[in-house]
């Protein structure tokens, strides 16, 4: 057991007796790999780990819990989430104690029916530069082990991104496991057959994929969520990435930085280049 | 055989759209593909019916909007402007090129300057070949 | 099941040979959304319109002319639930050169908007709306006074709500007027009389409006009305409390400059003509309230708050003057002898301080006066940076009203431009002032000094020839421009109207909208909205009561279609919120609401909505998709 | 006789001539890992593939198909016309079991599911057992694996020497028949190897889970609220595991317009969705997360059986492998089998 | 192929009768197929959707009718629709009232609001071989009186010898019947309550309550049915989207009896 996990059990257990949180989310390990728990009990702590297959992002299970009071173990890209959240409205940061856990990068998902049994780091940790949540109310340092096996950075322009379109299955798992997709009817899900029917048509795959960059746009945090829960791998954060980085040249904007800077609406003021 | 032409969507402005009728009555003549969607502004546009048309068939689709005059807080085609720009991000990024969607400033006595822009905009968009998204999306790897 | 009839205009038969009207006809009956499609020869014709015999609920798509030319005119025709313009002349037939070409795009548009009229609602335009036939005035100046007779004398309520003791504004401080050089209160005295007498008019001095709720035709406005300690229903007027009172005060009718006792009546020809005491000075002796026969004085009243529920409101608060201090190298409040125009215009008149002779504060009179312009216009600093409209030719009826009083005294006016324009002017004012040998300098004077016998010194550069020089004389006036008053904004911000860059309410349109506000039923009228003479306020007013009136005869409100949030869908993101050019979308408790008064209809919002949980008439993503992907189809 | 024999070198003649003959479907590998597509090249076929990350079940039951289309104009209604004949070959024996499943829901009488009936019809099945289950398989439970299936025509094993063939349906023989000369009569010795094989792994995955499936039918009954409520907490409702299914036949249908015509269409549904019992006033009898996800358990373990005397889970593990928050129906089979 | 079970036929509606302010009750014919009462049927509204509906009109009669609530979309669009516009049906689908059990007995019908859509058919049969049954009563309620379906009937109804009770949740106009909730009025008809057969039909609450109170009148559980409703798409038990704890309401219902329906699982179960 590494150090920060027996920290963050400590922590854990600390909280829940004393009340200052209802409840935990955390990651614990079964027989389907590391997965989500929510610890309410302190004589539960135990189930706790954090290591590199710690990578869905615990942050959209907050909306769940909006009038508890929940402590979550996040990376740092999650605590960019929650940062972006609240600037949305949609977390109070008072019912949230951020168990900050310093983060070396997570590994890619081996999958079912996947021909490659390599670990590797995933590709978005590789352009990561947040490792620590940039709010926090505890922090865990990450022990001496790093991560061996990296692999190099990928280039966005090699991509031919309608052929990975076409792969995609529209099964919602990126939409779902993305802390920032809590609308009420999402657009690209069918409730507007104008859009997007109800039922996948793979021609409106590319209507799918650049629909959700857009509302990404700038509000991605580049968590990965999206990408390590897609069946068919699509490299979901290099899209986002990519109108990130349109927003960061045109704003000044990166998002969930901090608290402070308002999320700029789309719009060119006067004297701002397009 | 029929030489391929591009279809182009033009979504106009109450203001620009006015513009695109004094084209008529000025006996501008200009390519019958460009096909005008007429909205009370260019803001109410949203970028996923952009990417929609582009889906649908389009070519190329056009914004026309009223020149950004910093009347109030907001010019209005200054959120169409900045819409067109990430989009044309989005485009490039995906491989699609971002000349398909363009912004163009018209006022409402501007029919000539709509007939002109729009021939130059056709050709070009000729020049590119047909987008065929529905055709490529659905092809067999 | 939703269908649409196609009326197809051949435009008295010259669009024949550009389109191929049957093929279009043939193509589009295939579209099972089409339930009949007729060719007519003039659809802007009474005639074409009444053989269609067209039902109420059908769904009609008008393939004709721009629909600027035939909008009006169908929509008075046919009373269809929804109707579709399609520009098939200017759009296609006068555009293409090949027949071919033309047809086709008729049927692209033609099918497009045959989808999009199918998801059409009916326009919900907020008809019937109640509208509460009684209006509001705020601020007694000649704009607002003049506004709320015409709406009186139309027949409606009119609350007229004013700050001070007394309605009046400016203009009852005025002396003489121009360029006719009338007595000034001898023109407004009757018409503020008349307001107080006219049953229609409820002027609720001493107050000022603190809340708006609602929208144009139903606002609910929240009303502070001060405390006066004296009961306005039994104040006669009779004076005798003033007569025991002990204490003085400065009136601030005279600008401070002749005293009046702490319980008083701002001026002769005030209305409402009631006794008020200033609580600031007032010891609470008593006094007064013992040689009250009415037993009229209440030392210890309180504010008031009155809810008024009105259908227009028009805004005429009128504006301040520049404050002089604020330009050191005057020495004004410094020096005895410099003056402000106010100041200047209550010395002179009859019932001022001094019974109308131009003295200095030492008793001696005035000879040589100097008037300085744009005192904070026209200039980067701390006024404002226009003209001020006025001043010009205030100055020179000042000058003449010097002259008037005493042949022999010179005046000189140092001015940038004058600008004084009008009907009158250039004969009653300017061509007598240089008769009656006014010195015209043109020059913007760096300094007044004070030379040892009290007199001051101009120092200044005339610029038509360059020269430097100095000029004695008695005393100094100070043209003062206008500036927004100070609780300008705070009431702006209260009735959700905007201000300009000056500090001024912003007018809807400048030229197209002058006197409306960007909330519908707000109107503007006076110097509010920048600065102006009496004759253009007073314009105003009646202009303003005119479109109050044109407002409650209209029958019903028409709302443009406005953005409504779906709260159901609203997860109050915030995201439409800073597009909104209006300010229109606010929060409302954790989902965001659209005030229906602000909303210009623009439509920003409702796309940057990421799940379209604001809507607005059809032009939401179904409409305008499915039009795009029944044009595109093949 | 049934079993036959067929050695690597003529197994790949037989895939190139099928391929001549046949729309083949087979599986190979691209972009990383394993999928199932139409190839006119037969080379590229992986024979030692573990399986593919979606099911075959596409190819039944495409994620969105035609129902009918209605032209109003001509007052007639077109039907899809007959599905061209093709060949699935090397699915795994839980896929293809899948397959034997559906046939038990949607050819059910009285009314039989068209589309369906008319491309299982056109389809040989040829699957390829596993001699290697991977760690997520649980096939042994519902028996549909890991060396015969139940709903293929021919069932290929891989042994030291070639591949055992075993024609499970008159289509079946056919097959062999038709390319006779490629296959020979399995020895006893290749028998014997064969049994021997279906023990041995089944033994070893015996040791990693052994679950008593009739007992499953307790779930309808004793399914604990708090275990479910549990795994709602974590579930996503993203529906993957529906799409990833081989056996989630659940639909639902939408309606078009086309130039001249009204269209419907049908397509895959998923009972984790709230829309999917949710009814136009409101009601939903399922109205939680995890009344939708004990329902996603009991229709496969319980539902299905009591309704279509089959299982509606042939332990494929794909739900398991690719459920982003490690929602794992062995710990249903556990608890209550 | 043209043998799938899922692609309706063309009809067109011949009539349209606005029944309460938001049901209208079509008629369209002539009919393509003979059912059972309590069967329904899938309408299509061609392009915009599919939706169950009872079938309301007699089996004898040539045409078929269906009472429609506007809900959603397909609902809607039926609304907007006018005779001479064809529409899509399929059918008949379900397990019908138990005519068979019947014989002999009396019988009392028990709706509310819309839910007597299915009820009708059985009256309206039982009506016409009244010599092959008991005596029949209902007991008929609704939120309010306009909003009570059928009530140009109901004097017919009663002079073919049915106990008619009605009742409204809340009254209003000239109403002066009762004022109360279905349940208020059961104990009202008159009949051999041990052997009557009971049908009922409306939404999920009104019959777990009417079951409630139906046992503790003393009629026998045996001899009680009610109509259940759930959402489906293809009404023959191939779509999954009915599938409740081994049933499916398509297929298994929507007509079910006592002891079934305490058999399924919460949510789709009354109780
Ligand atoms: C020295 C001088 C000389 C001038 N000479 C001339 C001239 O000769 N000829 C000419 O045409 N013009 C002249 N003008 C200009 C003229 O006075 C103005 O154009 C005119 O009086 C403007 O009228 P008004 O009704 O807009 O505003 P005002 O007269 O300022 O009236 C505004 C009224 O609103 C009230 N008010 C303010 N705030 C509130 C509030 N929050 N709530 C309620 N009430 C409020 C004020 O108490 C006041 O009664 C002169 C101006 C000055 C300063
Ligand atoms: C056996 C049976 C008999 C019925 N009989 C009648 C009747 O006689 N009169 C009547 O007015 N209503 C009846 N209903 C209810 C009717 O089916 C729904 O009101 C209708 O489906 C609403 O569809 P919509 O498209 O207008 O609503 P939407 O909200 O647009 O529904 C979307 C889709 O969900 C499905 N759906 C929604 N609600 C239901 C529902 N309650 N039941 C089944 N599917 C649903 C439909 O397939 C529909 O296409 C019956 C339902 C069942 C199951
Ligand atoms: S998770 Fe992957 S397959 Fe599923 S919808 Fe998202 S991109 Fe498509
Ligand atoms: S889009 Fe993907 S990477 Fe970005 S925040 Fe959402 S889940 Fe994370
Ligand atoms: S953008 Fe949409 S969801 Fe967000 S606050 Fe505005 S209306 Fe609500
Ligand atoms: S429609 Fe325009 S004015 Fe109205 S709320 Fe939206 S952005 Fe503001
Ligand atoms: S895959 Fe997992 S998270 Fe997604 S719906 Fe299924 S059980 Fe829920
Ligand atoms: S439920 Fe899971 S394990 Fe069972 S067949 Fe479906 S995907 Fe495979």
């Amino acid at each position: 057991m590494s150090s920060p996990e027996i920290e963050l059990r400590k922590l854990a257990r600390n909280l829940l007796e004393r009340k200052v949180v209802d409840l935990v989310i955390g990651y614990e390990d079964s027989e389907a790999g590391v997965r989500p728990c929510f610890i309410k009990e302190p004589g539960e702590v135990e189930k706790l780990v954090w290591n590199p297959d710690c990578r869905l992002s615990l942050v959209r299970y907050l909306r769940g819990f909006k009038e508890k009071k929940v402590g979550i173990v996040a990376k740092g890209c999650d605590g960019r989430a929650i940062v972006e959240l609240i600037k949305e409205n949609q977390l109070d940061r008072k019912n949230i104690f951020i168990i900050a856990v310093e983060c070396n990068g997570v590994y890619k998902p081996v999958k079912y029916g996947s021909s490659k049994t390599r670990r590797q780091m995933a590709e978005y940790c590789e352009k990561c530069e947040v490792r620590v949540s940039p709010i926090k109310d505890y922090l865990i340092k990450s022990d001496e082990k790093a991560l061996e096996e990296k692999i190099p950075k990928g280039d966005v322009e090699d991509l031919d991104w309608l052929s990975l379109f076409r792969k995609c299955l529209r099964c919602m798992a990126c939409v779902r496991s993305c802390p920032f997709c809590y609308c009420t009817e999402c657009s690209i899900e069918g409730f507007k057959p104008a859009l997007v029917h109800r039922l996948v048509d793979p021609v409106e795959l590319f209507t799918f994929h650049l629909i959700r960059a857009i509302h990404m746009a700038g509000r991605c945090v580049e968590c990965g969520a999206c990408e390590s829960s897609c069946p068919v791998e699509i490299p979901l954060t290099r899209l986002y990435h990519e109108l990130n980085e349109w927003f960061r040249e045109n704003y000044g904007y990166v998002p969930g930085l901090n608290l402070e800077q308002a999320p700029p609406p789309l719009v060119f003021k006067e004297g701002e280049k397009p | 055989m029929v030489a391929w032409k591009p279809k182009i969507i033009a979504f106009t402005c109450w203001c620009s759209s006015s513009g695109v009728d004094q084209a008529g009555f000025e006996g501008f003549k200009y390519p019958a593909n460009v096909l005008t969607v007429r909205v009370p502004c260019s803001a109410i546009v949203n970028p996923s019916i952009v990417v929609k048309a582009l889906e649908e068939g389009a070519d190329a689709v056009l914004l026309t909007a009223c020149k950004p005059v910093e009347l109030r807080k907001i010019a209005p085609s200054r959120i169409t402007e900045a819409r067109v720009s990430l989009l044309r991000r989005l485009l490039k990024t995906v491989g699609v090129e971002e000349e398909r969607v363009r912004i163009l400033w018209i006022s409402s006595n501007e029919g000539g300057v709509f007939a002109n822009e729009v021939s130059r905009i056709v050709e070009e968009t000729e020049r590119l070949g047909p987008l065929n998204l529905r055709g490529r999306m659905l092809e067999q790897p | 099941m939703r269908r649409v009839t196609v009326l197809l205009c051949t435009c008295g038969s010259t669009l024949l040979e550009k389109i191929d009207f049957n093929k279009v006809s043939k193509e589009l009956y295939k579209n099972p959304l089409v339930k009949k499609i007729e060719i007519v020869d003039g659809l802007c014709k009474a005639n074409t319109v009444k053989s269609l015999s067209l039902d109420a609920n059908e769904r009609i798509i008008a393939a004709a002319c721009s629909s600027r030319l035939l909008e009006a005119v169908l929509k008075n025709l046919s009373n269809a639930k929804v109707i579709e313009f399609v520009n098939i002349r200017e759009q296609c037939a006068w555009v293409c050169d090949d027949k071919e070409d033309a047809s086709s795009k008729t049927i692209r548009l033609l099918n497009g908007s045959i989808n999009r009229a199918v998801r059409s609602n009916p326009p919900q335009y907020s008809d019937g709306l109640k509208i509460v036939r009684e209006a509001m005035v705020i601020g007694g100046g000649i704009a607002g006074v003049r506004c709320a007779l015409d709406i009186a004398n139309a027949g409606y309520r009119v609350y007229l709500i004013e700050k001070e003791p007394s309605i009046g504004g400016i203009m009852a401080q005025l002396d003489k007027t121009f360029p006719t050089l009338d007595c000034s209160i001898c023109i407004e005295g009757p018409l503020l009389s008349e307001a107080g007498r006219n049953k229609n008019i409820t002027i609720i001095p001493n107050s000022e409006v603190v809340g708006v709720k609602g929208r144009v035709g139903d606002f609910r406005v929240l009303v502070k009305v001060n405390p006066t300690y004296v009961d306005p229903e039994k104040c006669n007027g009779c004076g005798e409390c003033a007569n025991v009172c002990p204490v003085y005060q400065p009136n601030k009718y005279d600008v401070d400059l002749k005293p009046v006792k702490a319980i008083y009546c701002p001026f002769a020809q005030a209305v409402p003509l009631k006794y008020v005491i200033n609580k600031e000075y007032c010891i609470e002796c008593g006094l007064c309230m013992s040689v009250c026969t009415r037993a009229a004085i209440n030392l210890e009243d309180k504010p008031k708050m009155l809810e008024l529920n009105v259908g227009a409101i028009v805004v005429a608060v009128g504006s301040d003057l520049f404050d002089p201090r604020l330009k050191p190298e005057y020495h004004y409040g410094e020096y005895d002898n410099v003056i402000t125009n106010m100041e200047f215009e209550r010395i002179i008149c009859a019932s001022g301080p001094t019974g109308g002779v131009l003295l200095r504060k030492d008793g001696k009179p005035a000879k040589r006066v100097a008037f300085i312009q744009c005192v904070g216009s026209r200039e980067s600093g701390p006024g404002i940076g226009e003209c001020s409209y006025y001043c010009c030719a205030a100055s020179m009826k000042e000058a003449r009203l010097i002259l008037e009083h005493d042949k022999d005294a010179k005046v000189f006016i140092f001015y940038n431009e004058l600008r004084a324009f009008g009907k009158g002017w250039e004969d009653l004012l300017y061509r007598r002032c240089l008769e009656d040998g006014i010195v015209f300098i043109r020059s913007r004077p760096s300094e007044i000094k004070r030379s040892p016998n009290g007199n001051l010194i101009v120092v200044y550069e005339d610029t038509l020839t360059g020269k430097r020089s100095e000029l004695e004389v008695d005393m100094v006036v100070l043209a003062l421009g206008f500036k927004p008053s100070e609780n300008l904004a705070k009431l702006a911000a209260t009735l959700g109207v905007s201000v300009d860059d000056q500090g001024f309410i912003e007018e809807a349109h400048s030229k197209a909208k002058p006197l409306e506000t960007r909330v519908r039923g707000i109107y503007v009228a006076g110097t509010c909205h920048g600065p102006r003479d009496i004759v253009e306020s007073a314009v105003e007013g009646s202009a303003a009561a005119a479109l109050v009136i044109s407002l409650f005869r209209s029958g019903n409100v028409k709302l443009p279609e406005t953005a409504v949030v779906l709260e159901s869908k609203c997860t109050g993101c915030g995201r439409c919120m800073p597009v909104c050019q209006y300010d229109a979308i606010v929060r409302d408790g954790e989902k965001v609401r659209v005030l229906e008064s602000l909303c210009n209809g623009c439509g920003a919002c409702i796309s940057s909505c990421p799940q379209e949980a604001i809507v607005l008439g059809d032009w939401g993503i179904e409409q305008l998709a499915l039009q795009i992907s029944g044009m595109l189809g093949d | 006789m049934r079993m036959f024999s067929i050695t690597e070198e003529s197994l790949k003649v037989f895939l190139r001539e099928l391929s001549l003959k046949h729309v083949l479907i087979a599986p190979f590998e691209r972009d990383g890992y394993f999928e199932f597509d139409v190839l006119k090249n037969p080379d590229v076929i992986n024979l030692n593939y573990t399986n593919t990350r979606l099911s075959p079940k596409r190819f039944f039951l495409p994620q969105r198909q035609l129902v009918f289309k209605h032209y109003p104009r001509k007052g007639f209604t077109e039907e899809p016309k007959e599905y061209s004949s093709f060949v699935l070959f090397g699915i795994r024996p839980c896929d293809a079991s899948a397959l034997s499943v559906l046939d038990n829901i949607l050819l059910s009488p009285p009314y039989k599911d068209a589309s369906y009936e008319n491309r299982r019809k056109n389809a040989i099945v040829i699957s390829l057992s596993c001699t290697k289950p991977m760690a997520e398989c649980f096939c042994n439970v519902f028996e549909t694996g890991p060396i015969r299936g139940m709903g293929e025509d021919l069932t290929f094993t891989p042994t030291r020497s070639g591949f055992i063939v075993e024609a499970r349906t008159p289509r079946g023989v056919s097959v062999i028949e038709e390319f006779g000369k490629l296959f020979r009569k399995a020895d006893g010795e290749m028998l014997e190897e064969y049994s021997r094989l279906i023990s041995k792994v089944l033994d070893e995955m015996n040791r990693r889970l052994k679950v008593d499936k009739t007992r499953l039918i307790r779930i309808e009954k004793e399914a604990g609220e708090e275990f479910f409520q549990l795994n709602a907490q974590r579930c996503i409702e993203c529906s993957l595991c529906s799409f990833a299914c081989p056996l989630c036949y659940c639909f639902e249908t939408e309606d078009c317009l086309e130039k001249d015509s009204y269209v419907r269409f049908r397509g895959w549904d998923t009972c984790i969705s709230p829309l999917f019992t949710r009814m136009a006033s409101g009601l939903d009898p399922r109205v939680t997360k995890a009344d939708r996800l004990c329902h996603r358990f009991c229709h496969k373990l319980s539902r299905i059986p009591l309704a279509f005397n089959a299982y509606g889970c042939v332990g494929c593990g794909r739900c398991v492998s690719l459920c982003p928050a490690g929602i794992d129906i062995r710990e249903v089979l556990k608890k209550w089998g | 192929m043209g043998l799938s079970p899922y692609v309706p036929k063309p009809v067109k509606i011949v009539r349209i009768k606005e029944e309460t302010p938001d049901t209208k009750t079509i008629t369209i014919g002539p009919k393509p197929f003979d059912f059972i009462p309590g069967q329904f049927a899938m309408v299509t509204v061609y392009g915009v959707g599919e939706a169950p509906f009872s079938i309301c009109s007699t089996p004898s009669d040539n045409n078929l009718q269906f009472s429609i609530r506007k809900m959603g979309s397909v609902t809607t669009a039926i609304h907007e629709a006018s005779p001479g516009d064809e529409i899509g049906v399929r059918g008949p689908y379900g397990r019908g009232w138990p005519l068979g059990e019947m014989r002999k007995r009396d019988i009392l019908l028990v709706g509310g609001g819309i839910g007597f859509a299915p009820l009708r058919p059985l009256l309206l049969h039982l009506l016409e071989n009244s010599n092959k049954y008991g005596r029949i009563a209902v007991c008929y309620g609704a939120r309010s009186p306009s909003l009570l379906m059928y009530r140009d009937e109901f004097g017919e109804w009663m002079e073919r010898g049915v106990e008619l009770y009605l009742t409204v949740d809340v009254g209003e106009g000239d109403w002066k019947g009762n004022v109360g909730v279905v349940t208020t009025i059961l104990d009202k008809p008159n009949l051999n309550k041990a052997e009557t057969i009971v049908c009922t039909c409306g939404p999920p609450v009104m019959i777990k309550f009417v079951l409630k109170k139906l046992v503790e009148l003393g009629y026998s559980e045996e001899n009680i049915y009610a109509s259940l409703e759930s959402k489906m798409r293809c009404g023959i038990g191939k779509c999954g989207h009915c599938h409740f704890g081994g049933k499916h309401v398509c297929v298994d219902g929507p007509v079910f009896r006592y002891d079934e329906i305490m058999e399924l699982p919460r949510g789709i179960s009354p109780f």
